[in-house]
């Protein structure tokens, strides 16, 4: 199942560079380089500890950068706020699925929609057919089109996990950053979340982390491996497999 | 200024630097018990003014008996009520947190419900035994008066001995806290319950023997406050706004955090006081701290943990 | 839809509970009692053998502390005019409210009295909010109060009698005594930040500067329930006035003190003057910190004629012999017995014929010796000065002649 | 659940319909006009109540401030009516006929600035709502852009609840003082002590506290009503799908401040004076109260609470004059350990076990998920 990796566009749409956050002295991600181009699915893998979460949380803008600047489609994000950066294209999924368990599955995708995110627009908004239509073909597309109306907290753990990724999906972002989307999921359900990621990322850029080599192969354009906050290897899968570096630290022997 | 030379002139600024340290540690002392319980806990207690009063009514109590039974123990009753003020309030306190805190410790919020309706219930059972009238101590003569260093210098004795009681106080919980196995089992099971009782802590335990600990220490506080305040149902309400207000502004995890706060809101509010009237020093004060808060939301000294 | 829709029948069951609770008893004589009619046109709830009567106080919350005394006065008052036969041949049936420190409560139990209950007097209220707060009520529905406490005058209502001194008695006699005996010349004056200190000092500045010729050398105030003095005793002491006159009260009236003691500030060196410290706030503060200090009051337990005798005998015999009876507490004794000799002296227990006729009725069995009902609603008393001892008593140095109220005084506005 | 006219879902309109009833028809039968002046008091404390659903029930922010709020709108109007009842020919006897009385006391001689605009009633109106809404706003966007919130919030509310007590009571000369604004006589002549003035009173605060509701259904049936559920329970999720959190709870707590100050006007019309009593520490933990009793997520249940709680006050303290604050501390004890989600909460359970029940016996069971109330979410 090695698929052939697509040609990469020359367009990059995220510049990272010299990116640094220090709590109390401890570098979690240290002067980090890293350059996404436009519909490339970069997976980033690493020990525990290494810095992935952080780097994602640091482009979101969930944690402040101590120094260093992030870039997205030529707008500084350091210094925006976090739902300014979301409206600019920078969609979020965390670790474990935050979803909404008291609202049903409609709901849920409902409030994604980037329609009325005023609090004038929140109260004014009303469901007209294009919302209902948007949120019918992402639910299709998230295999959870039967399962509208139920309440999110009916579902099971990967439905949760792809439910969110639903809920991304209807930002329309052009930069989507998963954090291990496949935890916790069985292996049927992790070819279909590996079929869901091909297919997302024609049209938007994609950065995941994750553990599961076999599917990091799946679905990888590129892969940068990260350790101790900084980049130990960057390139193909191969490539980056065959690295002593990367195999002595992390691969293990 | 006439009539005031500069000798007494500078006897006056000193005595005014005395009267901050007192309000000072009036403050930590009506703050530390606090502090365990709303710091460490996270559980807001709004009878912590009933607390006080406990101890307050204690002191009565052994006063009273003292006069009219054993009158030569005058003078050194006052100690054995402070230590008798701590296990009652200890015991109180064990009782409420076993009957009605360890249901709420995941509902913060609700116990502040909780608790300002178990501190209706204290003040009227406090009116009820009491009577509605103020009752005072009569305190022992070494705490009567003040000591006079030079001639012009007055400093009061029932300051000082709030001030060493405080003192006294906050070692032996820093001591408690910081170097003794069971404050350690206490921060583990207050930072990270699941945990702690993974360990094998008995987290209940813990939790009850804090909670007994802080209302203890609220007795001990109000003891020493019969000295400089007055014993009524309701005079635990007094003190309650101004306890919250220093463990909240001082961070609520850290202890240090409290005795800061407590030294910033005394020397502010005394040295405001000397200067302009006492309702606009005190306004000025609060107005201060909630800019502060704004600015700092998680009060002067937060822990510095990663969220 | 002005007319009531129905009559209130659940009403006056819950009267009749609240009355089950009253403590009134006696055994009710039947003298020829004038017919009802006669002596109630105007619907007050009375039968041929009992009348009845609001008490208005707080029996819980921060006012506790001081109405207590008052309660118990006035019903001490009642359960004596029971036995001697009540009035017009009628027990008085007392209703019970309690105001819980609450103004708002004070209005809404006044209407219940007055519109529900339809008594035909109210003894009640203490702080001057809470007398602010039911005069609506009492002035809309023609009621009948008699209010205990001494208080900042500035008003005159012809439905409230005031059997507490207003601000003039109180102070400028207390302020001649001080400077003749004292020769003081300079004063600080301090309060509680609220109505009755700010205004009772406003008249003492006017008498100082304009009368007495002296100086007052600072003013403070501190919010209510304020426990810390520290910074205020220092400011004295850089003013070293010669006279401290304090108008402070409740909880922190007792830190004050205390404080002052602490700080040295004994009678031997700081002459100190109070309108707010009577027997009942001595119990809290503590007899050893008020030693030597003065107090201006027109009444003191330890007054020595027979009137007083008798009646500190019989509270004490009804409410404990460590009982202690301060100013207001005697103020309020005095409620019922004025108004039994106004509605004997109308015969009848209509507001408006009651009021009438109280005007010049003199009361020599009163405990402060004797009080008159002056036409604006005030009692001429005497003022006197107490000094505390370690006992929680005062002794007595000077009485004043008999003052005459005057709720607005001229020159001092 | 068809909604009926978009936001409101059956079972609501059946539940207004039944409070507009007991407001409207049963207890104008039921009581004198005494008592029903007393419930005309209780339901002005409900507008609070409702506020707080919407702030804290839905929008997970506790403001132990109500009072400021509460106070603020029932002073504006107390001072529209004061001025009418002060004009110079009832105030003859003071030094300077046509000021307010405690102004006469404090030496001023002329009608602060301030005061001035009070004499339309028009302009009263508009600042009964703007000026609380105004402070609510500011105090917001101080605390919620700086993500302040939980439980620090709710004491810094406190504080300001006591800030605003010290200086009203400090400054007698402008705001009465403790003893606040009292003998409000007339609205533009209307005198609104008279018996027809109190009916005409409690059907005007019923009328509004029913529109009330429509209104707080409106928000909570939105898209927003949805949102302030979502960032209780995951904050950080619906920040990060593009929406910035601070505007809604600003949004939520100046709402909630406006419902109080209408509260606090129409208290001071229907009881005929405000003092700071109703804007300290102590009334505002009540109102806290009195939606905690009533059910935090419910509006009906907030106002049932409000009635319920004081008519006991009331009762407890007429008939066991000593005992009563007993009763009341083990009232707000007992809700908060056996009934955490009020009397509404135990109405929803008995209403889903009676809705399946019925349905069983009709043959159609679906699960109808009651919406869990019960996640603190620490911010």
């Amino acid at each position: 199942m090695n698929m052939t990796v697509q040609p990469i566009s020359n367009q990059v749409v995220l510049h990272v560079e010299d990116l640094t956050v220090s709590f109390d002295g401890f570098k979690a991600v240290d002067k980090l380089n890293l350059y996404i181009d436009r519909n490339e699915l970069r997976v980033i893998i690493g020990p525990n500890g290494a810095g992935k979460t952080t780097l994602l949380d640091l482009i979101c803008g969930r944690t402040r950068a101590t120094d260093g600047l992030i870039r997205f489609k030529g707008r500084e994000l350091t210094k925006m706020p976090e739902h300014q950066i979301v409206r600019a294209g920078v969609g979020r999924k965390f670790q474990t699925p935050s979803i909404y368990e008291n609202l049903t599955v409609f709901e849920n995708l409902e409030i994604s929609y980037p329609g009325g995110r005023s609090v004038f627009g929140a109260l004014t908004f009303t469901r007209t057919r294009a919302v209902t239509d948007r949120v019918q073909q992402i639910a299709e597309q998230i295999l959870l089109a039967d399962r509208l109306q139920e309440c999110a907290e009916f579902l099971s753990h990967g439905q949760k996990q792809r439910l969110e990724i639903g809920m991304l999906l209807m930002q329309e972002p052009e930069l989507l950053m998963l954090d291990e989307p496949v935890a916790g999921m069985s292996v049927p359900e992790r070819r279909q979340t590996a079929e869901l990621l091909r297919q997302i990322c024609k049209g938007r850029s994609v950065i995941v982390i994750e553990h599961d080599m076999e599917f990091v192969r799946s679905i990888a354009h590129k892969v940068t491996v990260m350790h101790q906050g900084k980049v130990l290897a960057e390139g193909p899968m191969d490539q980056v497999q065959a690295d002593p570096h990367v195999i002595e630290v992390y691969l293990g022997h | 200024m006439e009539g005031v030379g500069v000798g007494e002139f500078g006897s006056i600024l000193l005595m005014q630097g005395f009267n901050g340290l007192s309000v000072f540690s009036v403050l930590v002392l009506m703050a530390l018990g606090l502090a365990i319980i709303f710091g460490q806990m996270g559980v807001i207690n709004m009878a912590h003014g009933e607390f006080l009063t406990i101890g307050a009514y204690t002191t009565f109590v052994l006063s009273h008996l003292t006069t009219t039974y054993l009158p030569s123990a005058q003078p050194y009753y006052f100690l054995v009520a402070i230590i008798v003020a701590f296990v009652l309030g200890g015991l109180v306190g064990y009782a409420v947190e076993y009957l009605l805190i360890r249901h709420l410790y995941k509902r913060p919020l609700d116990s502040l419900l909780a608790t300002w309706g178990l501190s209706l219930v204290m003040q009227q059972m406090f009116r009820s035994t009491f009577g509605a009238k103020e009752v005072s101590a009569t305190l022992p003569d070494w705490l009567l008066g003040s000591w006079q260093p030079s001639g012009t210098v007055d400093i009061p004795l029932n300051g000082l001995f709030v001030m060493v009681i405080t003192l006294l106080l906050t070692c032996l919980v820093a001591l408690f806290m910081y170097r003794s196995r069971s404050g350690l089992r206490m921060r583990a099971t207050t930072q990270n319950r699941v945990m702690a009782g993974a360990v094998g802590i008995n987290t209940a335990q813990v939790d009850r023997m804090t909670f007994a600990l802080g209302c203890g220490i609220a007795g001990v506080a109000g003891a020493a406050f019969t000295t400089i305040g007055s014993t009524g149902p309701t005079s635990g309400s007094l003190y309650i706004v101004d306890a919250f207000l220093t463990v909240v502004f001082g961070g609520a995890q850290s202890l240090l955090g409290t005795l800061a706060s407590a030294f910033s809101i005394a020397q502010a509010n005394s040295t405001l006081e000397f200067f302009i009237t006492g309702s606009s020093a005190k306004v000025i004060t609060l107005l201060a701290i909630i800019v502060i808060l704004m600015i700092r939301p998680q009060g002067l000294f937060s822990s510095k943990v990663r969220k | 839809m002005s007319s009531n829709f129905n009559k209130d029948r659940r009403t006056l069951s819950a009267g009749l509970i609240a009355f089950a609770v009253a403590a009134a008893i006696g055994t009710p004589s039947f003298a020829a009692a004038p017919a009802t009619k006669t002596i109630n046109t105007t619907g007050l709830k009375i039968t041929d053998t009992e009348v009845y009567v609001g008490q208005l106080h707080s029996a819980t919350g921060t006012m506790a502390i001081s109405e207590t005394g008052s309660i118990q006065a006035e019903q001490l008052a009642i359960e004596q005019i029971n036995k001697a036969g009540g009035i017009l041949g009628r027990q008085i049936r007392i209703i019970q409210e309690d105001g819980a420190s609450d103004w708002p409560t004070f209005a809404e139990k006044a209407r219940k009295l007055l519109v529900n209950d339809k008594v035909a007097a109210v003894f009640g209220c203490w702080t001057s909010a809470s007398r602010k707060a039911v005069l609506p009520v009492f002035e809309k529905e023609n009621g009948l109060l008699y209010y205990p406490t001494f208080y900042e005058g500035l008003e005159q209502s012809k439905n409230v009698f005031y059997t507490g001194q207003e601000a003039t008695q109180q102070i400028i006699a207390g302020l001649d005594w001080i400077a003749k005996t004292k020769g003081a010349k300079s004063f600080y004056l301090v309060g509680s930040d609220y109505i009755w200190p700010r205004t009772s000092n406003k008249i003492a500045r006017k008498h100082i500067e304009n009368v007495l010729k002296g100086k007052v050398v600072g003013e403070e105030y501190y919010p209510l329930g304020h426990t810390q003095f520290g910074s205020l005793i220092n400011k004295i002491k850089l003013k070293k006035p010669d006279v401290i006159y304090s108008i402070v009260v409740g909880g922190s009236n007792v830190a004050w003190w205390k404080q002052l003691k602490a700080a040295g500030l004994t009678a031997e060196k700081q002459t100190i003057l109070t309108i707010s410290v009577t027997e009942d706030e001595v119990l809290g503060i503590g007899g050893e910190n008020m030693v030597g200090h003065y107090s201006a009051m027109k009444y003191f337990q330890s007054l020595d004629n027979p009137n007083n005798k008798a009646f500190v005998a019989a509270f004490k015999a009804k409410y404990g012999k460590d009982a202690v009876i301060g100013d207001v507490t005697q103020a309020a004794y005095l409620g019922p017995w004025l108004w039994k000799m106004a509605v004997e002296k109308a015969g009848s227990f209509d507001v408006d014929k009651v009021v009438a006729a109280s005007p010049e009725l003199e009361f020599k069995a009163a405990p402060e010796g004797y009080v008159k009902i002056h036409p604006n609603h005030h009692l001429w008393s005497k003022l006197r000065i107490g000094q505390w001892d370690k006992s929680g008593q005062a002794k007595v140095l000077y009485e004043s002649g008999l003052i005459v109220p005057d709720p607005f005084p001229k020159g001092y506005q | 659940m068809k909604a009926v006219g978009g936001f409101l879902r059956k079972h609501d309109l059946a539940g207004i319909l039944v409070l507009a009833a007991i407001l409207l028809v049963v207890l104008p039968l039921m009581l004198d006009l005494f008592r029903l002046n007393l419930v005309g008091k209780y339901l002005t404390y409900a507008f609070v109540a409702v506020g707080l659903v919407l702030c804290w029930g839905y929008g997970g922010v506790l403001s132990l401030g109500q009072g400021v709020f509460f106070g603020l709108g029932g002073y504006c109007m107390a001072m529209f009516l004061k001025l009418e009842a002060s004009d110079p020919a009832s105030t003859k006897i003071q030094s300077t006929p046509g000021i307010p009385d405690f102004m006469d006391w404090n030496q001023l001689t002329a009608l602060p600035w301030f005061w001035q605009p009070f004499h339309s009633f028009t302009f009263t109106l508009l600042a009964m709502l703007l000026i609380p809404g105004l402070l609510a706003f500011v105090i917001g966007i101080a605390m919620f852009k700086r993500r302040v919130g939980g439980v620090y919030f709710a004491i810094i509310t406190q504080v300001i609840a006591a800030i605003l007590t010290i200086l009203i009571i400090g400054q007698q000369g402008y705001t009465g003082g403790v003893n606040g604004m009292t003998d409000l006589k007339t609205l533009h002549g209307w005198d609104i002590r008279s018996d027809s003035a109190r009916y005409l009173l409690y059907f005007l605060c019923c009328a509004l506290l029913i529109g009330g509701v429509f209104l707080a259904r409106y928000v909570l049936g939105s898209k927003l009503g949805k949102l302030l559920l979502a960032m209780r329970d995951k904050e950080e999720r619906v920040r990060f799908s593009g929406y910035d959190v601070a505007e809604f709870k600003v949004f939520v707590f100046t709402l909630a401040a406006m419902f109080s100050a209408v509260g606090g006007a129409l208290f001071t019309l229907q009881v005929g004076f405000m003092s700071p009593s109703f804007v300290g520490i102590v009334p505002s933990i009540e109102m806290v109260i009195f939606t905690a009793v009533g059910g935090r997520a419910s509006i009906l249940g907030a106002i049932y609470g409000s009635l319920l709680v004081n008519w006991a006050k009331t009762f407890f303290s007429e008939s066991f004059p000593q005992l009563w604050l007993l009763f009341m501390g083990g009232l707000f004890i007992a809700v908060v350990m056996f009934f955490p989600n009020g009397l509404a909460g135990v109405l929803e359970q008995h209403r889903v076990r009676i809705g399946e029940w019925w349905r069983k016996c009709a043959g159609r069971l679906r699960p109808t998920p009651a919406v869990p109330l019960q996640r603190e979410n620490h911010s």
